[in-house]
């Protein structure tokens, strides 16, 4: 596709801002911990979801790394997509330059976290690395693009969807203690019953269908 | 042989699960008595249809399936979603419900006692989700015992006449419809459903199972702290709109009557497998459900907010627990 | 008095049926001395005594035979007159049904005592008064046998404000402080007044649950008639484990002692009526502990207390009580803590308060057990506060760092979750078996760090002596070669290596030769004149040192 | 073109001067992991793992080069406590490395020891006593039960005997009498 075509696309849907007040800033930030949680409604995140939830301690480094990247990223990709990247029509570029910015932030936290914490470093393992390729990471500021929201508003919603993300974690990790003490049948133990486990949560946040005042 | 002590007080589980089922009987007699006797259909399905799955799971897994079957945890869930769901549903519903409760949302997890989820909720929820009309649709005034078992057994259904929907349900729908112009007090005033206080007929089921729930009390089945939190977090999140905007929000006494509220906190949150078990964390287990109650009631797609807001809390049941763990004997003043 | 002072609640309990009725209508027996003692040397919390008479030895009643091993630890005395037969391991009332050290004595049946001296405890010191009691073997009664000098301690930091005196004796059947506190309540009284001059408390308060009131009104009429000041008998209400110490100290002052903490830190000490009975007993007249008061009940035809000697068999206290013959099981300690028996020819100890005759109908099995339904009764009637449920979960997994987050060591085994579990769990079953992997760990863990600490000891020492012989080395190589330098200059330059290598290959060859040369040359020296004894401990030396030479020879097929 | 070209020229200068910086910022020296997992590890310094000891164990584990299903003596609850301590998966002991047996002390015959003090030398955690020509003997609290002695011994004196339970050792079983089969794995 030429990009003259592209760039008449862009002009003709502008990328200004939508207003926002102080009380959709606190639905978009309820909205995006609850109602759209990232993991079980957007079902975004879940390679980290599934992989660093079976213990707690584990499950909450995990979530605070990823709310610390999630929402930097988030305030990073907006600044670059409203001053640098819209300005000089070049959108195209959206999805590598975010992605460019995020595998920088994250490597940032993977050097704090082995400063700081060589266990949890050595626990998070090859997940650290991961939040780059994190769906969650790349789909929230995206989504934020797709919901033009302003700074505030981007901050709000990586922040909310980070802890959404983080919210699942610790509550997955905490139910996956206590099951490991169930007499789970032999062909589900480990994995398939954190599986099932998943999908029932899922199932449990589609309560919050038809929240409309959250989207 | 045993080791000590070795003397017991004389209690068991399947004890246990039969004065739940007794104190149940007040809340199904009423029932029956204001829509017919749909119900005892759905129930005899469910409990069939959970005898059966708990049996085969068992056999599956090699165990004696006889103590287990005896133990009634099963008729327990079976006679709690034969009273979630509307009684006019058709069997393969019932039945659908049942088996995922049993096999998926209990045995998939070691069965009695090991599951983090309310499998009767769990069931509710699926079925909800899967088939959202058929599972809002309740008996119109006056149905005949006939109808209502044509309608189970597959008869034409859709007729205003004979199928309505609840009153929380009519009430949201309602208000949603003319959202600029509806009131509680209009739609109320305007619906078939609607009774004294809430849905029609619905306070004396309510009144039903408060009393099965105060002789679950009296029996120290269960402790105050769950239902009394569940109620007040109900009420207490309604009271503040319902004085803001009594046009638009429904009263907290509407909130408490209506739909499975006294069901679900003295029979549903009180299931102490999948609930919190420490003091605290009853208390902000129960609480936390009447609360997402209130907002799925108010906001949300779907009739009744019971069975999701159970589920969401039954999530974070392990987290709380965790948390609230009563300071051990001389450790009260935190030495 | 009474009615004016305020008692607390615990958390928790539960009421069995006290079945205290049946042994406590005939007065202490004594018991017929047996034909063997077994008396144990282990009987204390603490290290292990250590035999101070041999096989053979005469002993009298009353005689030390056993000398506590180190402060945490008491002794043991000769029950009676006799001879000792054996210093052996014997097998012991423990549940593990293993076999402990313990002195067999034969008694010659006189009962001749040996000499006491009553102790001037007024006028000794308090360590000596302390060491006294240690040396005459005075451990706590109540069934926790902990050393009883090592509790006459008043607290560092707090003043002694209050020292209960246990006589709750909470336990279904069981009945002998009631008994004691009955029959011998002038005694107990005074050793309570003892213990109370050595810690100057407060108050001394005797708490005896609501249900012996006869005990209650004997101890009433002692404590009036020693005319103690600050003593008391508190009626307590009857609920199990209100005689676990811990407990009993809440109701009577409210204060809560935390595990793994001293009760003095919080200025209460707490005493067993029989413990309070012994110290009188030793202090005033100079007598050990050698006998206590037994209970024996259950599937038995005369249920009654008896005074017995420590050593005595457990089989004659059956013998005694006429056990039915429908029997199934005997059990040490009440039917909530007890243990099942592994053999009656283990001997009664400082700790047996109670022996009980089981029979299906009297202790039923339990049924099957059930999961768990987390239906919280547990945690209902736990005196400690616990989740039990939580504990039972881990320990059932395997989860010992889970269960100890949940305080399992708080844990108290007093049965109290298991008596009411819907699902018939044998919770307190779980906890031990948790415990008990715990501990092994424990001591797993331990070892290994002593063994990281050795080997690196090693590893240091093995770098130093390598170091010191390098260099030693180098001083010698370098001599040796200037040496050599001198000696041929001029001559064909040997490689240094070689040089350094065969002077050392030298040495050994020459050292192994001197040992060679020494071992052939070994000869039997003074051999003249031997008996017949002799020469065949000499050729049974020489068959072992030749075994060892045959197979030092044959080491070329090394074991595998 | 050139735009888009500058711009993620630009992004990427900026980005990785950051990193660079943080990378000389946040520089980390040592591993106290391997303490961690050494604190594990029984300490019986028996080389079953193919490392000269526990501490080079746990430093190959840190550093990836070793797996963790390599000791023996730590057997399948060490297995266990390192996948959790390391986030790794469980996997059953390498067979290669030898089995988990019950925990036994060398026992010297002190009939046939010729104090040739080759075992003492052997012994990696100073547990056994004595002096040439002199009988040896083996404190029995100290020995790991590695059995680094037992091949070095000319004699062939010393054996392995496992060590009996006492009162003090002494456990209390998993309680048995569960009628329901179960598949309860085994000491996790």
């Amino acid at each position: 596709m030429p990009p003259r075509e592209i760039d008449a696309r862009r002009r003709a849907t502008p990328q200004r801002p939508k207003h926002t007040s102080v009380s959709s800033y606190f639905f978009i930030l309820i909205g995006a911990v609850l109602v759209n949680n990232v993991v079980f409604v957007r079902i975004l995140g879940l390679c980290p979801f599934m992989g660093v939830s079976k213990k707690l301690e584990t499950a909450i480094g995990m979530g605070l790394a990823t709310t610390f990247v999630l929402t930097v990223a988030c305030g990073s990709s907006y600044l670059i997509d409203h001053y640098l990247l819209t300005p000089l029509d070049l959108g195209y570029l959206r999805t590598l330059s975010f992605i460019v910015v995020i595998a920088a932030i994250v490597q940032l936290t993977e050097l704090v976290i082995q400063k700081s914490s060589p266990v949890l470093h050595q626990v998070l393992g090859i997940y650290l690395p991961l939040i780059t390729t994190n769906c969650a990471v790349l789909g929230v500021p995206l989504l934020n693009v797709a919901a033009r929201h302003d700074l505030i508003a981007s901050l709000l919603f990586g922040f909310g969807s980070s802890v959404g993300f983080t919210l699942a974690l610790v509550l997955f990790a905490a139910m996956r203690e206590r099951m490991d003490g169930a007499d789970v049948p032999a062909p589900f133990r480990g994995t398939a019953i954190a599986m099932v486990t998943a999908g029932l949560m899922s199932l449990a946040f589609m309560g919050f269908a038809g929240l409309d005042k959250f989207k | 042989m045993n080791n000590s002590p070795y003397i017991l007080a004389p209690a068991s589980v399947t004890a246990v699960m039969l004065k739940v089922l007794a104190a149940l009987l007040p809340g199904i007699a009423v029932y029956v008595w204001i829509f017919g006797p749909g119900l005892l259909v759905q129930i005899v399905l469910a409990t069939l249809t959970a005898l059966a799955a708990e049996a085969a799971m068992l056999a599956a897994r090699g165990r004696a399936p006889g103590r287990f079957l005896a133990d009634g945890s099963a008729i327990v869930t079976a006679w709690l979603i034969a009273l979630t769901f509307p009684p006019i549903v058709p069997w393969w519903i019932t039945v659908g419900g049942t088996a995922f409760a049993i096999v998926v949302a209990k045995h998939l997890y070691g069965g009695l006692g090991q599951n983090p989820f309310n499998p009767a909720m769990a069931g509710y929820a699926v079925m909800i989700v899967a088939f959202p009309a058929l599972m809002s649709q309740w008996p119109a005034e006056g149905l005949t015992a006939a109808t209502q078992i044509g309608l189970i057994f597959g008869a034409e259904r859709a007729l205003d006449a004979i199928t309505a929907a609840t009153a929380l349900d009519a009430l949201r729908t309602g208000l949603h419809e003319n959202a600029a112009t509806a009131t509680v007090a209009g739609v109320m005033g305007a619906s078939p459903a609607f009774g004294h206080i809430a849905g029609h007929g619905w306070e004396w089921i309510a009144a039903a199972y408060l009393a099965g729930g105060l002789y679950l009390l009296q029996q120290r089945l269960i402790t105050w702290h769950i239902p009394l939190a569940l109620l007040a977090g109900l009420a207490l999140t309604a009271l503040p709109f319902w004085l803001a905007d009594p046009a638009h929000y429904a009263s907290p006494l509407f909130h408490l009557c209506g739909g499975a509220s006294l069901l679900g906190a003295f029979f549903i949150a009180t299931d102490p497998v999948s609930g919190a078990t420490t003091p605290r964390g009853k208390l902000i287990y129960a609480a936390g459900i009447g609360l997402i109650t209130w907002f799925i009631r108010t906001f949300g797609a779907y009739p009744d907010g019971i069975a999701f807001a159970t589920l969401l809390m039954n999530i974070c049941v392990p987290f709380i627990d965790m948390k609230t763990q009563p300071p051990v004997f001389g450790r009260k003043d935190g030495r | 008095m009474n009615a004016l002072r305020k008692l607390f609640g615990f958390h928790g309990g539960v009421k069995p049926a006290p079945n205290k009725d049946l042994s406590t209508r005939e007065p202490i027996a004594q018991i017929a001395l047996p034909e063997r003692f077994v008396v144990p040397l282990h009987q204390s919390v603490g290290g292990t005594p250590r035999p101070l008479v041999a096989p053979g030895a005469q002993v009298q009643k009353g005689q030390r035979i056993g000398a506590a091993d180190g402060n945490v630890s008491a002794a043991v005395h000769a029950p009676t007159s006799g001879t000792v037969l054996a210093v052996e391991p014997r097998i012991m009332a423990h549940p593990s049904g293993l076999a402990g050290p313990a002195v067999v004595i034969a008694p010659d049946g006189l009962d001749t005592a040996c000499e006491r001296d009553p102790f001037l405890w007024r006028s000794a010191k308090p360590d000596e008064v302390r060491d006294f009691l240690r040396d005459a073997g005075v451990v706590g009664l109540g069934g926790a046998v902990f050393p009883s000098h090592l509790k006459l301690r008043a607290g560092r930091e707090h003043p002694m404000q209050t020292l209960v005196i246990n006589g709750a004796e909470c336990e279904p059947f069981i009945t002998c402080d009631d008994m004691l506190m009955r029959e011998r309540a002038t005694g107990i009284v005074r050793g309570a007044a003892i213990m109370g001059e050595l810690m100057q408390p407060r108050e001394v308060l005797i708490g005896i649950e609501d249900n012996k009131p006869q005990a209650v009104a004997a101890m009433r009429a002692a404590v009036q008639a020693a005319g103690v000041r600050g003593m008391e008998v508190v009626v307590v209400p009857t609920r199990y484990p209100a005689g676990g110490a811990k407990q009993l100290i809440r109701v009577l002052t409210g204060i809560e002692v935390p595990h793994g903490t001293r009760s003095t830190d919080f200025g209460v000490q707490c005493f067993n009526t029989g413990t309070a009975y012994a110290i009188w007993q030793a202090l005033e007249q100079g007598m050990p502990l050698i006998s206590r008061i037994v209970t024996v009940a259950g599937n038995v035809a005369r249920p009654r207390n008896f005074e017995v000697r420590i050593g005595t068999p457990l089989a004659q206290l059956f013998e005694a009580a006429q056990a039915l013959p429908d029997t199934e099981r005997y059990i040490m300690g009440g039917p909530m803590m007890g243990f099942r028996l592994p053999d009656l020819a283990a001997p009664v100890q400082k700790a047996t308060n109670c022996l009980l005759a089981g029979s299906p109908a009297l202790f039923p099995p339990p049924p099957p057990e059930m999961p768990c339904i987390r239906c919280g009764d547990c945690a209902k009637v736990c005196p400690a506060d616990l989740q039990p449920f939580e504990l039972y979960w881990f320990a059932r997994a395997h989860n010992y760092g889970k269960a100890q987050e949940y305080s399992l060591f708080d844990c108290i085994e007093c049965g109290c979750c298991s008596y009411v579990c819907p699902s018939r769990i044998p919770l307190v079953d779980y906890y031990r078996y948790a415990k008990s992997e715990i501990w092994a760990r424990e001591r797993d863990k331990a070892s290994a760090d002593g063994a990281r600490t050795r080997y690196e000891a090693r590893l240091a020492r093995a770098e130093r002596d390598k170091l010191e012989k390098a260099a030693k080395l180098a001083a010698k190589t370098a001599a040796g070669r200037q040496k050599a330098e001198q000696a041929m200059a001029g001559g064909a330059a040997a490689a240094p290596g070689e040089a350094a290598a065969d002077p050392k290959k030298a040495l050994i060859e020459a050292a192994m030769e001197r040992a060679r040369a020494q071992r052939e040359a070994a000869q039997p020296k003074n051999v003249e004149g031997l008996s017949a004894a002799q020469q065949a401990e000499i050729s049974k030396a020489e068959a072992r040192r030749e075994l060892a030479r045959q197979m030092a020879d044959n080491k070329e097929v090394p074991p595998e | 073109m050139l735009t888009a070209l500058i711009v993620m020229a630009v992004l990427g200068l900026v980005l990785g001067a950051a990193l660079g910086f943080a990378s000389v910022k946040f520089k980390v020296e040592g591993d106290p992991l391997v303490e961690k997992i050494d604190a594990i590890l029984p300490q019986t310094q028996c080389g079953q793992c193919g490392f000269p000891g526990c501490k080079p164990y746990a430093t190959a584990i840190a550093k990836g080069e070793a797996e963790i299903n390599q000791c023996p003596p730590g057997g399948d609850e060490g297995i266990r406590k390192l996948a959790d301590l390391l986030g790794r998966e469980y996997k059953p002991l390498n067979s290669e490395h030898g089995s988990e047996k019950p925990k036994a002390v060398a026992l010297i015959d002190e009939n046939v020891c010729i104090g040739c003090t080759l075992c003492l030398q052997a012994c990696p955690v100073d547990a056994i006593i004595g002096a040439a020509k002199q009988m040896h003997t083996v404190v029995v609290p100290l020995c790991t039960g590695c059995e680094l002695c037992v091949a070095p011994c000319p004699v062939d004196c010393i054996s392995m005997e496992v060590l009996p339970e006492n009162v003090e050792t002494w456990k209390w079983k998993y309680p048995v009498f569960r009628l329901q089969p179960t598949t309860e794995r085994k000491a996790a």
